[in-house]
């Protein structure tokens, strides 16, 4: 067999093998070919195509174990984007089930099926425990003993809260909507709204008033 | 079997029943006779009546156009018998089929005023079914042979560099979070049944840390959920908090002795 | 970017993907880079390395979903070898089944038994649906609302091509009016004339949906 003849089947079975591939390997490919190459020939074509695939997208590279096609590590940064995944999003069901357990808290998950009308699935429950936004903090002694949830330290940290506080009353969701529809708000209202000094007794006070007009507006 | 084509031959030698190359071909090819042995398999290679006749039809270098429907027709009930002989499931197609040779046949035995338009060859429809089933037929066999993955087409498998595959977080922000809670409450509000109860956030967000602190089995001090740096209305809150989660039967409140220390223990 | 700087970016690329990639792929895969390539810059290179591989053992192909990297169809002898296992291999009625979707899509299974000649076997359609090469386009306004199929971008990507127009033209219909009078004649059978106005119509509908215009707007 000509050597460039040869040449494009060794490429092309470089290019499928899912492993290095030897000399042997390779000569044992041939056998039973009218003019089955020797291996000194498939050891030539070998490096001419190590040195052809310089400075492309691939190489052709010696390891140990043989021979095998590789892609260039020089452009391994642009391979990283291209299995990067996209971040899914959370569904409304989990983001109100969280939404439920901040405000509610501590609440157990037939609570927050009743409120929702709708059950709520186990893996948004373990979505929200894996993602350390939402704990158990006890049982609550009726029947079935259902876990009670509440959030977390790293819930308030990830949301940019100092405390549960800071979350607007519902009144204040409201009112923004109405009179804001076209603002449909944005992080800079809810920062107005949430300033409200912790440590702040009269602050306290207040929103201590404020929510449970919020909430209740909620139930009625 | 040997009478078979025994019948056929007598009627042929009358008249050709086809043209190959300008000659009149009386006989029928020999090649056409198969074992029953055979027959099986045979069969089991038609796709149908239209390819069986598609079959008989080629095997004579008949043209599809010009169907001497007699000879086929005839051909055609012989296999159908040997098929219902050798108690060979038959395909229900097989006899519609059988069934509609046999009304073309007698269709053309009809004598059909010259001169004026025919209205159809009786051959037409049949003509137009062998020959777009012949047209798919082709067809299949084009696309058998494209080169195709797992066949002719590989994938190649470069060794991939080491990269560093992060897992990418979910963002979520306070928006988000926010419009869910107010939606289910907005929904909420339609089921007049659920009654959500009067209660301020700080003492449920209490009510939590109480909890939190609270490990089962074990017993904390009263007096350890109070921070007098928190101020009055701190001490408020917490005591608040307390108070509702004995009455939602969450923890326990266990004194010794009058005037011993208060421990506060989590239910279950 | 240089085009020759971005060309081995592309080959790493291409032979890292999993499946063909889209030009608009490619394209926000340089998101964020300095000299982002313009999608022209991207389809010029990618058919430079179309041609570039001309003749070797991998090859740059152009499928339904995109530009994939493949070895070269010519060199499947060697690399059979290498994987020691048969292709599969698939039934007439299966192929005869797939063939008439291809072509007459948007079809039902009983125009596609009307024109075999025999029933469709359920299995036929779900191994095709499973294989993603057929899907369900929507259903026939007729009594019982039958499934209207055709075929996926899968189905041209496994074999091998870019769109339907690329597949192997039908064999052309013979019209009726090739009747050979003379041989009707000798044939006592038969007592016939050349013209057939109804088969006529026939062969013009066939002759129409030929056209690979036809096919086109089955398949947008």
């Amino acid at each position: 067999m000509e050597l460039q003849t040869l040449k494009p089947i060794i490429e092309a079975l470089l290019s499928s093998a899912d492993g290095p591939l030897t000399v042997n390997h390779l000569y044992d490919l041939f056998t039973g070919d009218l003019d089955q190459p020797g291996k000194d020939d498939i050891r030539k074509v070998l490096h001419e195509l190590v040195d052809e695939y310089q400075g492309k997208g691939m190489q052709i590279k010696q390891v140990a174990s043989g021979f095998r096609l590789q892609v260039n590590p020089e452009y391994s940064t642009w391979i990283t984007r291209l299995f990067q995944q996209k971040p899914p999003r959370y569904s409304r069901a989990l983001l109100e089930t969280l939404a439920l357990i901040a405000y509610r808290q501590p609440v157990t998950r037939g609570e927050i099926e009743a409120i929702r009308g709708v059950s709520v699935s186990s893996n948004i429950i373990k979505t929200l425990q894996e993602r350390e936004w939402v704990k158990t903090l006890g049982h609550k002694d009726v029947p079935g003993r259902p876990s009670l949830y509440g959030t977390t330290n790293e819930f308030l940290d990830y949301f940019n809260l100092k405390s549960l506080n800071e979350l607007p009353t519902l009144s204040e969701l409201k009112d923004l909507d109405q009179f804001h529809p076209e603002l449909a708000l944005n992080d800079d209202d809810i920062a107005v709204t949430a300033d409200e000094p912790a440590a702040d007794k009269e602050g306290d006070t207040e929103t201590a008033q404020q929510q449970p007009d919020g909430i209740d507006q909620a139930a009625s | 079997m040997t009478d078979l084509f025994q019948e056929n031959q007598v009627n042929q030698s009358e008249m050709p029943f086809a043209l190959v190359e300008g000659e009149p071909l009386t006989v029928i090819p020999q090649d056409l006779y198969i074992p029953p042995d055979a027959l099986q398999v045979f069969l089991e290679a038609f796709e149908g009546p239209l390819d069986l006749l598609l079959y008989l039809i080629k095997r004579q270098n008949l043209d599809i156009l010009n169907i001497p429907v007699a000879i086929i027709t005839k051909q055609y009930m012989d296999y159908i018998q040997l098929m219902d002989q050798l108690a060979l499931e038959l395909a229900a197609e097989y006899l519609v089929m059988a069934s509609m040779l046999a009304e073309i046949k007698s269709r053309m035995l009809l004598p059909r005023p010259v001169g004026e338009d025919d209205e159809d060859d009786p051959r037409a429809e049949l003509i137009r079914r062998l020959q777009e089933y012949e047209q798919f037929k082709k067809a299949a066999e084009d696309l058998d042979a494209l080169p195709r993955e797992e066949r002719e087409v590989f994938f190649t498998q470069a060794e991939l560099p080491d990269i560093k595959e992060e897992v990418p977080v979910v963002e979520v922000t306070i928006n988000d979070l926010l419009m869910a809670f107010r939606d289910v409450v907005n929904r909420a509000e339609q089921f007049a049944s659920h009654h959500i109860e009067r209660e301020t956030l700080s003492v449920r967000e209490r009510m939590s840390i109480v909890l939190g602190k609270l490990k089962s089995d074990d017993y904390t001090e009263f007096k350890d959920f109070f921070n007098v740096e928190e101020g009055r209305m701190g001490v408020v809150v917490s005591f608040l908090a307390i108070l509702e989660l004995i009455k939602e039967s969450m923890i326990d409140l266990v004194q010794n002795e009058p005037y011993a220390p208060i421990y506060v223990k989590a239910r279950g």
